[in-house]
Order: structure tokens, then sequence, then C-alpha cells
């Protein structure tokens, strides 16, 4: 174990994987290695060692998509870096109509290993088109699988299994984590997809959180400490596949539920947890599934207001405090 | 550059354009039957293109191509019954009956996929010349479009990325819009190659109907493409097939009477016109008089491609339709 | 009495552009083969020969900017009506319709409106195959700024059309392509149904069907055959998913205390969930059963004849559904 | 609507007096002074998130804005204050908004990279590379079917000379013979790329004329050679004639934000353009040709700087929007 901020424990994962894998090409390098907080010897190695699969493409979003699916296809492993994931929705006919369904409709023939990185998120200041949370958008189209990392840990070991993988995986990461720091295991290890996490046990009540949302929630899960309540913080880590039992399994430990969600709350993955445990733990609850989300409003500028909208400890405590009467 | 000099490279040229067309009218006689088979874009009339190209390409290459893609497929080389079978949604198929007509997809001849979103396989095949570049093995990676992916914004990423990148890729333009027609495409350049000219790439035009020509300018662009490793644009101009806009497929020029390239009392009706130029006739009648053929070496060739397509069509039809518990499967790898 | 014509879904939201049109000069009508073609489906048929090519606008297929050329034309002071052929098309809008047009108004403070209406059908149904088959409302709901009606009814989507294209917001239109025959009555003269008011289709005392679109004609085919078994199901159309009438889906469930939400779009992170949860945090206590939901598997949707069928759930399936959610 | 023809619109007319030399310097100077006031500003803590500045590009907006009227539309992009300053915008309120304040053009919900001035036809600033190319081309449209009069001009940096979208919105510009000026602001990078790594052809020029779009080159520091050239552009585009494409060859001052290293640019280069800064340069002929003093200049820059200071200092002291704001807006009555 060693001590690692979450860009190197992604780092670490890429490197391996080049490293292993001489198919692996990476399009939008530069802002994807660059300024992350790497060692400058570190990144300068990396660079000067893959010259030729460390590409910079043109602003054209839209084909890039298309051309790691078109390159995954014929045999490479391209990582995509999109950046902010505002960009994306220029790319979301490809990733959807294109990446989504190559292996589905051809009987299986195809197979698309590659992995759209983006970051997501209420980054600070990004206004409203740089703050978006647009995971449940890739949710919802089958055949996309969608991680959510939330400590540098996980990030290694989550991004080796994308890498790894033989679909097509967003990898959607948040700014503000990259500079957190957690304990990473040495070497080569990879987390599979759809197994969630208990990050704190606790038995009064379940909060599901994921990517940046799970630092908050166990921020929460801390004061409430002090207010008497134990709470249970639970990271599914994946969306796409999802891991139900490890929610489920906790609703019925502590009956109670509050998912704490970045994004806008209507159509959000914080919905469909909320639905699932709803028909499939009814028996369990002992009072209504909360969710704590941003308002439904384009993400404003002013601070005071951007802090008004962002989902965090504080209002998480509010709801938990609301809900168990205390 | 590759003239076509030897009498059985020319043959063979002329039986793949009629397995092309004879699979076309297989799939007008299975949609007079069926009562869903899908929305089908037929090949007809593009067979000079088609043929021609996929006459050229080696093991290992790669082809993406759209909606109108029947041609391609079988003109490769992949099985016309099982493509039928897909077309037919039948467990039989390329796909398992997934794909159908707009999704057909067949890895082991190297075609990679089928999109039917105007403007889904340029990109795609972008993607396919950066993996043939980078994996080294002298492939390369061929685009088959309409002239309507033109309008689309991912047309010209696509152009410049492979420009810029030097990929090997041809994209192969098959432009059928029709002059006095409604455009197919509303473009505002007067030729379509001034688009990939301003981004750098080498460009041909070609007269889609002549497949010999197609076949030297083909060849020519892909000696090019391996050796340079660039991309090259070819522009095929087409006579669209009077019923190429059909979602139900007819026999709108009728089916395929060969003898037409020597008996031309024959040809009659409103789309005489059209058919005295179509590709087929049009290269029976050069063999003819070049006597590369004599018209009983075209007849048994054609009954050859006939009883082919006969076997193909037995084996769609008796093909069962997939599982239902099959839909949710596939998805994931 | 007011005399009542019978129009199918189709005609009935072809019959509100013509009378927007001939009301509000400003209405124009922007897409591919919207013009002299009349539609891909017919379903802007005479608006070019009554109009003309200055109001009903072909394009090239260049869909990003097409709709990025008319948010900046509603900006300027038109009223369009935009369509985007498929569904599934909206994927390649998508920068220009979160980025954009739903941002505008809110982030100049209202100085812009962008009063568009993005026109759209959808519809399992038709052997189209995985990118022609496909909706994205949950996508579209889930982005602040934007409304999003899912019409079912000839009536209702001529009054829905009527407020959307009178709306000063942009408004997704998702029409299903499966209920373009549907006939029904058509009220005379100038009627609006208001965005954002469900309806209750049928009354009934033992569980509450939300049925979003189609969903609504296929769950009165199921509450039929349950009332041949004595029992009272209630529908509720939204109508509009954003905004969304909780306060008439939640009275529903308060008297039931049953609900069962349908869709024809995937069920994995889609509307359902969404209606699930809202009933699941404030109906809460008035529940007796788990909210259910039927929706899309979560699979790409197959063109094949025998597969297709699989995707959207039928009567028997809710039927069925209902059987089990009164005997647990 | 078909393929165009040329119809005439009733005039919409540009404001005279801000095409003079000595107006055209007042622009310059105040946008320059703006954006080192948002350089201390941001500096100094009082701007959140990140700006991206104009200084060195004055020239473009100042020469190009002048021959517009105030009706007239511009699409802006997110180096965008210097577009918004010369089409008239509000001091106060641009600083306002810049520093998050209630009393900005949005509430202080938008900040730099969401800036929409309606009176005076600023269709907004972006946070999407070319975001608002095609808003541009709508706008124009509406002015064409509505026949208004009006024009539209898109500015965009070579980033998105990349982005299908721009062809997309060039396509329907040309064949609708749309009133709009795309004016392209080549500063050498997007973002902290160079555009020659990315950008195919050897002339972009190209992909304005391969749509038969007038295209030229313009010195984008001399804001005179930029008036001319707008002056023409516009000319043609009130005459019913359709779009054009200016390619402005200027270079940013500051990087690509506030704060960037600029590590990606050489030291010599940067110097060798800073010899030709637009303000300066202007300054030269004017004195040269007699037609105003350094001391005039001077009064001129100094007012500028002095009105600019007021209206931040101002700026500071403002409030903040309060919880009550957050919804305001979401969807208009």
């Amino acid at each position: 174990m060693t001590e690692k901020t979450f860009a190197q424990a992604m780092f670490d994962a890429l490197s391996i994987s080049m490293e292993q894998d001489p198919t692996i090409s990476v399009f939008g390098a530069s802002s994807f290695v660059l300024g992350r907080g790497l060692p400058p010897a570190d990144e300068k190695a990396f660079i000067a060692k893959y010259t030729t699969r460390l590409l910079d493409p043109p602003v054209s979003e839209n084909v890039l998509a298309s051309v790691g699916v078109g390159s995954a296809t014929a045999g490479l492993r391209p990582f995509i870096n999109f950046g902010t994931s505002s960009f994306a929705f220029e790319a979301h006919n490809q990733i959807v109509n294109e990446a989504g369904n190559a292996r589905y409709m051809s009987g299986g023939q195809l197979k698309v290993p590659l992995v759209y990185h983006m970051f997501h998120g209420i980054r600070g200041i990004g206004g409203a088109q740089h703050s978006q949370s647009p995971q449940s958008m890739y949710a919802n189209c089958p055949g996309l699988e969608v991680v959510l990392p939330a400590t540098p840990a996980d990030a290694k070991g989550l991004m080796r299994t994308a890498i790894r993988s033989d679909n097509p995986t967003l990898f959607i990461t948040h700014t503000k984590l990259l500079a957190t720091k957690g304990e990473v295991p040495d070497g080569d290890y990879a987390i599979p997809f759809a197994k969630g996490e208990v990050k704190r046990a606790g038995k009064d009540v379940t909060i599901v959180a994921m990517s940046l949302m799970v630092l908050e929630a166990l921020k929460a899960a801390d004061q409430l400490k002090a207010l008497g309540i134990d709470a249970e913080v639970v990271d599914p880590r994946t969306v796409v596949p999802f891991d139900a039992k490890v929610v489920i399994d906790s609703v019925k430990k502590t009956g109670r539920l509050v998912i704490l969600e970045e994004a806008s709350l209507v159509c959000s993955v914080a919905s469909e947890i909320a639905a699932i445990v709803a028909e499939q733990a009814f028996e369990a609850l002992k009072g209504p599934i909360i969710r704590v989300g941003r308002p439904h409003v384009p993400m404003p500028y002013s601070p005071s207001l951007e802090a008004f909208c962002t989902p965090d400890a504080a209002k998480l405590v509010d709801a938990v405090r609301k809900l168990l009467k205390k | 550059m590759p003239e076509i000099v030897s009498r059985e490279a020319r043959l063979s040229l002329l039986e793949r354009m009629l397995l092309m067309r004879r699979f076309e009218e297989a799939v007008i006689h299975a949609a007079a039957k069926h009562k869903y088979i899908g929305r089908n874009h037929l090949y007809i009339g593009h067979e000079g293109t088609g043929a021609a190209v996929m006459a050229q390409l080696k093991p290992g290459d790669l082809a993406h191509t759209t909606h109108r893609n029947h041609g391609h497929i079988v003109g490769r080389g992949a099985d016309p019954g099982r493509a039928l079978a897909e077309i037919m949604g039948r467990e039989g198929g390329l796909c398992g009956g997934r794909g159908g007509t707009w999704h057909m997809t067949d890895t082991s001849v190297g075609f990679q996929s089928t999109s039917a979103m105007v403007g889904g396989s340029i990109g795609l095949a972008t993607g396919g010349g950066f993996a043939c570049k980078q994996l080294g093995q002298g492939n390369v990676s061929v685009a088959l479009f309409g002239d309507g992916v033109l309008d689309e914004g991912i047309s010209y990423e696509a152009f410049n990325f492979a420009s810029q990148y030097s990929l090997p890729i041809l994209f192969m333009c098959e432009n059928n819009e029709k002059p006095g027609r409604r455009e197919t495409s509303m473009l505002a350049a007067d030729r379509l190659l001034d688009i990939p000219k301003a981004l750098k790439i080498h460009t041909m035009t070609v007269d889609g109907g002549d497949v010999e020509a197609v076949h030297a300018a083909v060849g020519e662009a892909l000696a090019r493409i391996r050796k340079d490793q660039v991309p090259v644009f070819i522009e095929s101009q087409i006579e669209a097939w009077p019923g190429s806009h059909q979602h139900k497929p007819e026999f709108t020029t009728g089916e395929t009477d060969i003898s037409m390239a020597w008996d031309t009392g024959k040809i009659t009706g409103p789309h005489a016109d059209w058919i005295r130029q179509e590709p087929i006739l049009r290269y029976v009648r050069k063999l003819l008089a070049e006597k590369a053929a004599a018209q009983a070496d075209i007849e048994a060739l054609d009954k050859k491609v006939q009883a082919k397509m006969a076997k193909a069509r037995d084996f769609a039809e008796a093909s069962p339709f997939p599982q239902a518990e099959g839909a949710i499967l596939g998805a994931f790898a | 009495m007011p005399s009542e014509k019978m129009l199918t879904v189709k005609d009935a939201i072809l019959e509100a552009l013509f009378e927007e049109m001939a009301r509000d000069d400003r209405v124009c009508i922007i897409g591919e083969d919207v013009g002299v073609a009349g539609g891909v489906f017919g379903q802007t048929k005479g608006l070019f020969e009554k109009f003309g090519e200055a109001r009903v606008v072909d394009t090239p297929i260049s869909e990003p900017a097409i709709f990025g050329m008319t948010v900046g034309a509603a900006m300027a002071g038109l009223r369009p009506v935009v369509e985007v052929m498929f569904g599934d098309f909206i994927t390649l809008v998508m920068d220009q319709l979160v980025n954009q047009a739903a941002k505008i108004h809110y982030m100049s403070a209202g100085g812009y409106t962008v009063p568009l209406v993005l026109r759209t059908a959808v519809g399992v149904g038709g052997n189209l195959g995985p990118q022609h088959s496909q909706s994205f409302h949950a996508w579209v709901a889930h982005v602040p700024g934007l409304k999003v009606v899912m019409p079912q009814s000839p009536a209702d989507a001529k009054g829905l059309m009527k407020a959307a294209i009178r709306d000063n917001n942009p408004v997704v239109f998702i029409e299903d392509r499966t209920t373009y025959n549907v006939k029904g009555p058509i009220p005379d003269g100038d009627v609006i149904v208001p965005l954002g008011k469900a309806n209750v289709v049928r009354e009934g005392r033992d569980v509450t069907i939300v049925a979003v679109s189609r969903m609504v004609q296929i769950a009165t085919k199921a509450a039929d055959i349950l009332a041949g078994e004595g029992i009272a199901v209630e529908i509720v159309d939204p109508r509009c998913i954003v905004p969304l009438d909780r306060e008439t889906i939640l009275a529903s469930v308060r008297k039931t205390s049953r609900a069962l939400v349908l869709d024809a779009g995937h069920l994995d992170y889609g509307i359902t969930g969404e209606i699930a949860a809202i009933i699941s945090e404030q109906a809460f206590d008035y529940l007796d059963a788990p909210v259910a939901r039927l929706a899309a598997p979560n699979v790409l949707i197959p063109c094949n004849t025998a597969l297709e069928p699989l995707i959207v759930p039928n009567e028997q399936q809710i039927a069925q559904k209902i059987r089990e959610m009164l005997n647990a | 609507m078909a393929r165009a023809k040329a119809v005439k619109s009733q005039k919409a007319v540009p404001n005279k007096a801000a095409g003079s030399p000595l107006a055209l310097y007042r622009t310059m100077a105040t946008i320059r002074a703006f954006e080192e006031t948002v350089q201390r500003l941001f500096l100094g803590g009082h701007i959140p998130g990140l700006v991206h500045l104009y200084m060195g590009q004055e020239a473009v907006a100042a020469g190009v804005i002048a021959e517009l009227a105030q009706t007239d539309f511009i699409g802006s992009h997110h180096r965008g204050h210097g577009h918004c300053v010369a089409k008239g915008g509000d001091l106060d309120k641009l600083f306002a908004e810049l520093l998050g304040k209630r009393a900005g053009y949005g509430l202080g919900r938008g900040g730099s990279m969401h800036i929409f001035d309606p009176a005076n036809g600023n269709l907004g600033t972006t946070g999407i590379v070319g975001g608002s190319v095609p808003l541009a081309a709508g706008a124009a449209l509406t002015a064409k079917l509505r026949k208004t009069g009006q024009v539209a001009v898109s500015f965009f940096g070579d980033g998105v000379l990349n982005q299908g979208i721009m062809f997309e919105a060039m396509n329907m510009a040309a064949i609708w013979q749309l009133p709009v000026l795309f004016v392209c602001e080549n500063n050498g990078f997007g973002e902290f790329t160079s555009i020659d790594d990315v950008t195919a052809g050897k002339d972009i020029a190209d992909r304005g004329k391969a749509f038969a779009i007038p295209s030229e080159h313009v010195d984008g520091m001399d804001v005179l050679a930029v008036q001319k050239a707008a002056r023409t552009a516009v000319a043609r585009a009130r005459d019913g004639k359709g779009p054009s494409f200016l390619i402005c060859s200027t270079w940013r001052f500051s990087g690509h934000h506030v704060g960037d290293k600029q590590d990606y640019k050489e030291d010599a280069e940067t110097k060798a353009w800073r010899k030709r800064d637009p303000i300066a340069q202007l300054a030269r002929k004017l004195v040269a040709k007699k037609q105003a003093t350094q001391k005039q200049l001077d009064a001129i820059a100094d007012e500028a700087k002095s009105a600019v200071t007021k209206a931040a200092e101002a700026a500071r002291k403002l409030e903040s929007p309060t919880p009550a704001d957050l919804m305001e807006h979401l969807y208009a009555e």
C-alpha cells in the first residue's frame, strides 16, 4: 500500500495497461495526463515512452468517438478522453448509436473494447455548461458500461477492469477527486464491475453515494455519529452493471435509505436506485426513500448560488435527521 | 495500374456484379412473401462500384458501410444465404437475426460494421484506418457511403482527421444524385470533391456505370493508399435505380434479363433508359463486343449465380426465427 | 352539443400545425423532408403548398446545425417547429439542446426566450432496429430548462401541440409512431391542452397505473381484462413528463394505495424510476404494496419480427403484474 | 427552402460614428482596459472560475462590429468579452456578471462564458467550441425569412475549424444565401494545441471556398483592414448575396486562460506578435497621418481606463444573488 492521489492512481492503471498491451492508444492524452498533479518527471518519461500511442486529436468530438469504435472493432483498445463531460454531448450519437450497438447488432461478432473518460460534476464555477453529470443518460442506453469511482484505490482497480473490458465503458471521474489521497495497493490488481462496497458500516440508515458524493457521505456520517445516528455508507461504484444486492442488503439491515446524488434528480441514478429498492425491499422500509440532489436548474455561476445548489454533507445530514426525526 | 486483362478476371468481376443483383432480387421476392423484413435500400444499379472495390480488397482489409449495404457484403464474399437470413431476421443470419438489413456484419470477410445512421460509417472507417496504421500490417480501411453523408459534419471531421494523421483509408462515395430530381443531399459545394480537397485529400471521379473504369480508379487509389499511407476520396457517379426510394421493394425495372444485353428489343417500358445504361448489361455488351466472352458464357455464368442464390434462398427460408429469450443476450461481451 | 370530428393522431397534430401557422406567421417548420415531400411519415403534408418555402424549410441532413440554427432563429424572433426525423437522432442534437437551447433563457436572466418545438417520432414496432426505435425522453427530462410532452390520444396530441407552439420555452414533443393511426374525437375550435396537466383517463379504486404515451392504450386493454375479474384500475396519463403533474399522480395513489408505472422506453434509469421514486418518497405511508414498474428491458431494440414484440410490455404482462400486486 | 435567390431586404443602418478611426481606437482601448482589469481582478481572487482574455485580438471585434447596426446579431465564444464590449455592452453589467453579482446580465448566474445582451443583438458567449456558430446562422435565417434586413456575425476560434457543425452551418448558409459572416479568429491555438498539428489542408480559406463562399484572409492585427473586409462582407449580406468567410490572423497575448503559463508557445513568436499590437499599430498610423495626436489618443485611452475602473470598482460592491434568484427564468412565461 502506498498513499497516492486519485490522479496518480488512474495514471498507474494506465501505465500498467499500456505496458502490458501494445494495442492501447490514448486520444486526448495531454489533457488527461498533463497538469493532473503527477510529478513532472513521470509525466515526461511517460510521454517520451509512448509518443506514437498518445494523441491529441482535433476538436472533433463526434468523429473522435467514432474513431474509437472503428479502431476498437478493428483490434485496438482505445482510451478516449473527452475532458469535461459537456463536450461529449457532441458525440452522443456515436457513443449511443455506434459504440453501444455494435456488439449486439453483429450478433456478437464485433467487440468494442474501448474506454471513454470524462469529468462530471460541479467542479467549481464551471457554470451551466461545465458542471454536468450525465451518467444516468449513458446508463439509460443498453450496451454501455458506466463506472463512477470515488477513491484512489477504486479508481486504479476499476480502470484496469474498464480497459480490459470488451465493452464500451464510460469511465466518469470528478475533477475535485483528482487531488484527493488514499491508500492504493501496489502492483497490478483489478476491481470487478457490479461489486459495490460498504465504505462505512452502520445500523440506523443507509446512505448510497457514488463518485465525489461518497466523500461527502462519509463526512456526513461523522457528523451524524455525533448526533447519535449510526449511518452506513454504500458505494455501488458502477452504475451499469449495478450491484443492487449490496444496497438492498444494507437497507434490509437499516430499514432506511437516503441517496446522495450530484446530478439533477429528475431521471437520475438516484431515482433508479430508489425505484429498485422501493420495489425489492419494500417490506424492510421503515420510512420513505429520500433523494438529495441538485435542484433542476442549469448550474449557476455565482458562487453563492453554486454553493446553494451543490449537494453536500450538510444537506445530507439535514435529510437524514428529518427522516429519523432527530 | 491494374487494367483488367485476363478473361477470368473480367468474368469474375461480372459474376460478382450478378451475385449482387440476383441477391437483391431475392430480397424483393422475400419482401413480397413475408410481412416484415425491414426497410431495404437496394443496391441495384450500384454494382459497378461495389464489385470493383470488393474485388480488390485483400484479406485483413476492413470495410464499413451504410444502410445500402447488401451488395457490399455479398460482393465481399459473405455467404448470401446467411446474409438473406439476416435480412429476414432468422437465427441463421450473419448476426443471428439481430441486425437485419441495416446492421449486417461479417467479420470473417473483414466487414466491420454497417450503420443506419447517415454518417455512421465514415467515422468508424476512420477509426479502422487508424487501427490499420497502428497495427502496421499494411491493411487499409474502406468507407462506403452515399452523397448525403457530405451533409453531415462528421464527414468533415473524418476527412480532417484522416488527412492530418495520414491514415490508409479509401473514402468511396457512391453518388447517386440525379440531376433534375429533388436533391438527395443539399450541398452548396458545386462538386463533392471540393470538400475533401479543401482538407488536402487526393480525389478522383469515376463513371460508376463502367465497372472497369471504377476498377482502375480503385486500383490506383489502393496502391497509393498502401504505399503512402494516405487517404484517397473517390466519387463514383451512379445513375440511381428508379425504384431505390421505395420502402417496400418492387421489381420497378423488372427482373434482370441478361439477354437484353444482346437482344435490345426486349428493353421497353417507362424505365427503358435506365435499363439501357445499367452497369451489368453495359458490361456484358462490352465483353461481347471485345470478344472476351460469348453469349453462352454469360448465360452459363448467370445460371451459376442463380443456382447459388436459389440455395441461399432455401437456406434463409428454412432458418428459424431466434428464440425469444435471445433478445436479452449479447449486448455485453 | 358541438359536433366532434374523428382524426388520427398524425392528422390531429397536422391540424394543429395548420391552425397555428395560420394564426401566427412567426411559426415555421424546419427539417429534413418536411417541405416538398410532406414528411417521411406524411406528418407535414400540405403545409408546404399552403405556407410556401419561406415557412416550411427543407434542410440538408445536418441535424446538429439544423437544430442549432433553430435555436438562433427562435432567439431572433421566429417560433420554429423543428423536426428531428427519428427520436434516435436526438443524440445528434444533444449538444445544442443541452448546452444551448435549455440554458439560454436562464443564463440570460430572461433576456432571450427560445420558443421552439423539437418534434420527433419514436416507437418500437415496424422492425426499424436499434438506431431507429429508441426514445430518449429520460435524457431530455434530466435536462433542466426543457419541457417534454408525450401525447397519446388525437385530442391531446392536437391540444398539446398548440400549447407547445405557444409556449415560450424549448419543448421536446415526442410522438409515438405506433399511435399515429389511432383515431379519436377532436373537439371543435381552438382547444389548448395545457402543458403539465395530467389526465385521469379511467377511474378505479384498486390500483393506479401511471402510463406514459402509448402505454395508456395498452394499459386500457389490461384494465378491460381486469375489469372482468372485478379489479378496478385507475389510469393516469401524465401527458407531459416535464413539467410532471405530481399532484394528480399522488392523489390517485393515495386513493388506491398501489401503483404500477409503465413506459415503452428502457426501464433502467428511465422515467419509470423517476415516477416510482416520487411515489415512494411522497406517498410512502399510503402504499400497501411496492411501486411496480414495467418498461422495455435493458437491451438494444432488435428489428427482428420474433424479438421486437418482447420489448414493450403487453396487456397480459400488465394484467398479471397487477394480479400479483393485489395478491401480495 | 430551395436553393437561394438573392432577395434584397430593407437596410439596417450601421452607426457611422462607430466606424471612424478614433472610434475604433476607443473601442479597442476600452476592450484592452477591460481585459487588463479582469486579469487583475482574477489574479486578486475576485473572479471565480476561468476567464479567457481577448487581449491582442481587439482589432477583430472592433473592426467587424463597427460595420454592424445595433440590431444586427453577433454570436460570440468563450473568449468573448471583446465582442460584448464592442457590441455596446454595458460595462457595469459586464463586470457584475463576471464577478457573479446579481446586477449582471444573467443575474450573475452565467459568468464569463454565458453573457447575453439581447438589446444589442448579442446572442451570447458560450463554453462550447463552435456553440454559437449555428445560433448566428439561425438568427440570419430569421432575418432572411422575416425580411428584417439584419445581418449576423459568427465569431469563432480556429479550434472550431475542425467541428463538423461549422461545416454544416456554412453549407446551409451557402445554399440559402443567409446574411451571415463567419469570422474565424485564428490565433494559432485551440486551447493548448497548435492549429498546425490538428488542421489539415494548406489553406483554411479552402474550407469556405468549397461551398462557394467568398473567403479571404485578413490581417487581424490591423483594425482598418478588418473593417474594410467586414464592410464588403456586410454589404454583400445585406444585398441578399449570402455569407462570407473572413479568416483574421491574430494572437492571444495572455494564453488560453488567465494563469496559463504558455509553455507551448515560443517566446520569440509572442514577442514578434506583440510588436504588431493592434492598438499601438493604429496609434502609429493615426499619428503619422496626422489624424490624431498622441495626446488625443492618450486621453481616449485614459477615459476608457477610468470608465472601466469605475465600473469594476462599482461591481465589486454589488450584492450576490440569493437563493431566491435560483429558479428565476428557468422557464419563460
